[in-house]
């Protein structure tokens, strides 16, 4: 049983305005020493697999269905493993 | 988990005054109607089932004032929504529900759960949803809290009615310091459908089953003082969460699901109810009373989310998107696969057995042996005490309050601005008001209207409410919601067909609270009759309190009305150049508790005058049948901000103008909110019609013209004003302080 | 000339496309489940609009795993008329028969309301019906409009003209170049993000839509060659 | 000058309908040994500030703006510091 964290974020060249209005707000709130925000999501997904195995299975549920590779990337976390 | 209490422990703990079961209550439960002590899962159901939100033991004596039957009334208050026939065998069902508390405590989630669960009680009637409506009351704008409040509100809203597919088509939005720390969500939702496929919450036939369809059951929701009890010590305290989570996509399916088992195949189905307050407990023995049956549910077998649940958890949680529905002996597997198709859960729980005991098993024990009655019939009725407000009677004796207004195009300006007067559109833009491409009009004119699809009617429909004129003079206030709600409805050529309401208050424990809605609903009800407008559901919300202080007490009036032919609605905007403009019903002086008192004096106070209720009425009707004869070019109803306000919203976002001789008005009688009043625009050659239908309470008092220009004499000053610069001020108010950084 | 409207879960514009096909043109129409495998018997399919699986995920992300679309990819690569609006639009570009992605709106929210649009190619099977450059406007309402893709897909699209409709004012969802709805480079799939089945009846206060299913019913069962 | 990266999940009672599909999704995709999904987001976020000023900082931020706590929890991760 391994848990993984999939973060997706868009692709640099990909305006985010999201982060942005997120700044706005924060700065609203008086704190201007956040000088940037970027968002993204992540997945934490639990796989009955270890190994590499594990890898296989995030390459592909990733390539098919979590990430939209016209705007987005990923990277992945394993963050424990347990037999 | 630890151990429950013993039926000893809970008598001598009394944790039950926690879930507020007075002692009496618990007493009577004790003593007369089990014969024996409650154990902890039963006492825990009464304290649910035998609360003012489930059991209406306050307000009913009360509600009892309401009219709720006339010759179309097919299904009064006690379904899950009231049914009204709109002839060729068809019906529209609707009611409202608040969702204030969840509302203020958690915005987006609070108003999207309101959605999905009034839009419960419209398709287990075997109606579909055609359209959603709101009432939001928030604090003033000026704070950031509140904006973020109130746009949490909003989207929460949209998201789930969009997700859904059901227009969001009319609704109001007001602002007033008193809702601050409490909001008021009112959300209504209206559907149609044919009489023959009328449902009931109703579970009958020793041997039939009782099916749980639809989202598993979580710890959503259950009542925030049982966190503190026993039961959930060695819980991680910031891991838990009362807050219920909506799952819009979830509910669609659910939707499509039951209206696919209610209309093809009746005969498989006793009764449906949905999962409201008190989750499976109220579902469940609501439809066995209701069917006069016995029950025997097997906890084990409800569909689970979390684990560890105990019995109490899982009769009183209130997990979204849930259904509960009786099916014939036989037919459970036919069941089963239509909910197979939605990838939905649906589950037999249990039977309907032979007498009247409610029977709950879990984890291989029985956990509640009671009447059926006694958790929905039995309970106490409370009578309360109430007197009239002191507030009330210092203010008859004072000075009436006379504004003197100099520069009236300068006031117009300023009261554009108002929140509760400009422009919404930034919020309801962000409803789908269109999907179902039935709404002949959408959010921004005086009433909603939809067409129903394969006639030639409409139904019109409005939210309205305002807690100022209550909260002054609760029973006028009360007729004024009525009225209003009304007027609305008749301005877009629709014939008022029946309400629902919302009953927003205080703490009722106080007797000035519970004298305000005594007082409010006796003018509700005296305006019901004299508009033939039965009260056919509703809801109660009270204890709306922050920090000691009341909101105004808020009664929200849901109308909806029937218009005859879908060609005939009437826009709530003028028309052409040289169409007669016509100011119908008379203008006091009543400035109590208008918005131009707010404004310029920065509260309400005074006496709001009673008013001519029956005249009111008879200028609507004689208005109503020029419209349904062609007769009437525009027409708009004029509420806050009084006929100034109006003569500007009729202008906006058209190209034309006004000519008006108002000498018999003041410049300050120009924002009088006197109620019943309307201004209606007339083509030329419908004149002579229409002023033989309104006689006496119609006065012309000027033309359209095509200049962009509001011009107006007045007694005391003349108006000249550019209709684009008024919209821009109406337009900007609310982007504007919705952005400010302060 | 047989035409499909595809009910995915969550598909809430389905009943629009089908009233606007069938009752408003006359056309012949059926609604055909996400659970079927096949279109044959049809001569085009359309994906309504709504929330397919809650737009969980991505917009239109979960819908291209259902059984209908190898049959809906089947007809596009036949040439045969495939629509989506909308989340039909948002399922079309997910599923790679249509190039681009669809973002969040700029505005973080959900925005309903008629916007004027410009007919940028009245040369499809969707839009013979439009005059060259013809304003309209079509409601919109969504919260992820906003067309994405890189600059050498949009220089590509706009060169072989598969830009088929832009926002004429305001951009409403933030856009790359105004983008409102495009075609495959053959032109037999179209998607937009407004609802032109929104605006077919006078009564609802808008008809510019109606010429889009005109222009497809006319131009019939003709496939679009290579 | 400090990165901070700001992770916001829903806690654990609270019903996760978008993990949820997503799980079914995958599963369709014959994936069944993910066993389970659950959707957070994150934000990364670059504060002029070191040490405890940072500390400070993100937790104003998540408590007034980044994190509903009637139904989320955050942690964070402090990914580098510069001065
Ligand atoms: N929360 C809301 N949801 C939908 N429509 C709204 C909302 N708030 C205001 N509106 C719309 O804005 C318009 C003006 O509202 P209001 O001033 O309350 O109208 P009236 O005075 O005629 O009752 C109405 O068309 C109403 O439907
Ligand atoms: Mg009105």
């Amino acid at each position: 049983m391994t848990n993984v964290r999939i973060f997706v974020t868009y692709k640099q060249s990909v305006f985010d305005p999201q982060g942005e209005t997120i700044k706005d707000a924060i700065h609203t709130l008086g704190h201007d020493e956040v000088t940037a925000v970027k968002v993204g999501k992540f997945f934490d997904v639990t796989i009955d697999a270890t190994g590499a195995a594990v890898d296989q299975s995030v390459k592909e549920i990733a390539d098919q269905l979590l990430v939209n590779f016209n705007m987005e990337t990923y990277h992945y976390q394993v963050l424990e493993e347990a037999e | 988990m630890k151990q429950a209490m013993t039926p000893e422990e809970i008598k001598e703990q009394k944790p039950y005054l926690d879930w507020s079961l007075s002692e009496d209550e618990y007493n009577y439960i004790s003593d007369t109607l089990l014969g024996r002590l409650p154990n902890y899962t039963e006492a825990g159901l009464f304290a649910a089932m035998w609360s003012e939100h489930c059991s209406y033991k306050k307000s009913k004596p009360v509600l009892r004032l309401f009219p709720n039957k006339n010759d179309r009334v097919i299904q009064g208050p006690g379904e899950g929504a009231g049914v009204v026939d709109i002839d060729d065998g068809q019906a529209v069902v609707f009611k409202a529900e608040s969702h204030n508390h969840p509302t203020t405590v958690e915005p987006y989630q609070g108003a999207a759960t309101g959605v999905g669960g009034i839009l419960r009680d419209i398709f287990s009637m075997g109606a579909r949803p055609v359209a959603s409506l709101d009432s939001l009351h928030f604090g003033e704008l000026d704070d950031s809290t509140t904006r973020m409040k109130v746009d949490g509100t909003v989207r929460g809203i949209g998201d789930y009615g969009n997700c859904m597919g059901i227009p969001t088509i009319a609704g109001e939005t007001t602002f007033d310091p008193c809702y601050q720390g409490n909001v008021l969500c009112n959300a209504m939702s209206v559907g149609l459908m044919d009489q023959k496929d009328i449902q009931q919450g109703k579970a009958a036939g020793v041997g039939n089953a009782v099916m749980y369809v639809g989202a598993k059951t979580g710890r959503d929701g259950i009542h925030g003082a049982t966190f503190a009890s026993a039961d959930f010590s060695d819980e991680n305290a910031t891991q838990r969460s009362a807050v219920q989570v909506g799952n819009p996509f979830m509910e669609k399916l659910l939707l499509e699901a039951c209206l696919e088992l209610i209309s093809k195949h009746p005969d498989w189905l006793v009764g449906i109810q949905d999962m409201g307050a008190a989750g499976i407990v109220s579902s469940s023995a609501e439809m066995a009373a209701e069917g006069k049956s016995g029950m025997d549910l097997d906890l084990d077998l409800v569909p689970q989310r979390e684990t560890g649940m105990s019995a109490y958890e899982i009769m009183l949680s209130e997990s979204q998107e849930r259904m509960l529905l009786c099916v014939n002996k036989g037919h459970e597997d036919d069941v089963r696969k239509i909910f197979d198709f939605y990838d939905l859960d649906a589950v037999t729980i249990g039977r309907i057995t032979a007498g009247h005991q409610y029977v709950l098993r879990h984890d291989g024990q029985v956990v509640c042996d009671i009447p059926v009655s006694s958790l929905t019939d039995d309970v106490l009725e409370e009578e309360s005490t109430e007197h009239k407000p002191v507030r009330i009677t210092v203010a008859e004796q004072e000075p009436v309050w006379r504004p003197k207004i100099d520069d009236p195009a300068a006031t117009l300006r300023c009261l554009l601005a108002q929140s509760t007067i400009a422009d919404k559109s930034s919020f309801y833009q962000q409803y789908d008001s269109q999907v179902r491409t039935s709404t002949v009009v959408g959010p921004g004119s005086d009433a909603g209207v939809l067409r129903v699809r394969g006639t030639h009617k409409g139904l019109a429909m409005t939210t309205d409410g305002n807690g100022r004129f209550v909260y002054l003079n609760p029973e006028v206030g009360g007729q004024m919601a009525l009225v209003e709600a009304a007027a609305n409805i008749v301005s877009s050529g629709a014939e008022p067909l029946a309400i629902t309401d919302c009953l927003n208050y205080g703490d009722p424990n106080d007797p000035e609270i519970f004298w305000e809605l005594h007082q409010s609903v006796k003018g509700m009800a005296a305006a019901c009759r004299i508009f033939d407008t039965p009260v056919i559901s509703g809801n109660v919300s009270l204890y709306n309190e922050n920090n000691g202080q009341a909101i105004h007490p808020t009664p929200m009036v849901g109308m909806v009305g029937l218009v005859k032919n879908i060609d005939r609605v009437v826009p709530s905007f003028v028309q052409q150049a040289g169409d007669q403009v016509y100011l119908v019903g008379a203008t006091r002086d009543d400035y109590a508790g208008s918005e131009l008192q707010k404004m310029l004096t920065g509260k309400i106070s005074g006496v709001v005058r009673p008013f001519d209720l029956d005249g009111v009425h008879t200028t609507m009707r004689h208005l109503l049948h020029a419209m349904e004869n062609g007769h009437v070019a525009s027409c708009h109803d004029l509420s806050e901000g009084g006929l100034g306000v109006a003569l500007a919203e009729t202008l906006f976002k058209t190209d034309r103008g006004m000519n008006l001789d108002l000498r018999n008005l003041t410049g300050a009688q120009l924002f009088s909110e006197t109620p019943g009043r309307f201004v209606v625009t007339v083509q030329p050659d419908h004149v002579p019609a229409f002023e033989q239908d309104l006689g006496d309470a119609a006065q012309l008092v000027g033309t359209v013209t095509n200049a962009h220009w509001l011009e107006a004499h007045l007694a005391d000053s003349d108006l000249n004003l550019s209709v684009g610069e008024l919209q821009q001020i109406w337009e900007e108010a609310i982007p504007c302080q919705m952005k400010s950084k302060d | 000339m047989r035409i499909a409207v595809i009910v995915f879960p969550g598909s809430n514009c389905d009943v629009d496309l089908y009233e606007a096909l069938g009752t408003v043109c006359g056309a012949d129409v059926a609604y055909v489940s996400h659970h079927e495998h096949s279109l044959v018997g049809f001569d085009a399919v359309m994906l309504p609009g709504g929330f397919s699986y809650g737009d969980y995920l991505r917009a239109g992300a979960i819908a291209r795993f259902t059984n209908i679309m190898p049959a809906i990819i089947k007809m596009a690569e036949e040439g045969k008329p495939v629509f989506g609006t909308c989340n039909g639009f948002q399922i079309l570009t997910e599923a790679g028969l249509l190039p681009g992605a669809l973002k969040r709106n700029d505005s973080q929210r959900f925005v309903c309301k008629a916007v004027p649009l410009e007919v940028v190619n009245n040369q499809t099977l969707f839009t013979s019906r439009y005059r060259p450059h013809e304003r309209i406007s079509l409601p919109i309402a969504h919260a992820d409009g906003s067309f994405y893709a890189d600059q050498k897909t949009l220089d590509r699209l706009e060169a072989n003209h598969q830009v088929v409709f832009r926002y004429a004012e305001e951009n409403p969802n933030g856009s790359l170049r105004n983008i409102a709805g495009i075609t495959n480079q053959r032109g037999n799939v179209l998607g937009m993000m407004p609802h032109p089945e929104r605006a077919v009846e006078a009564i609802l206060g808008n008809t510019d839509g109606l010429r889009l299913f005109k222009s497809l019913l006319t131009n019939g069962s003709v496939k679009v060659g290579e």
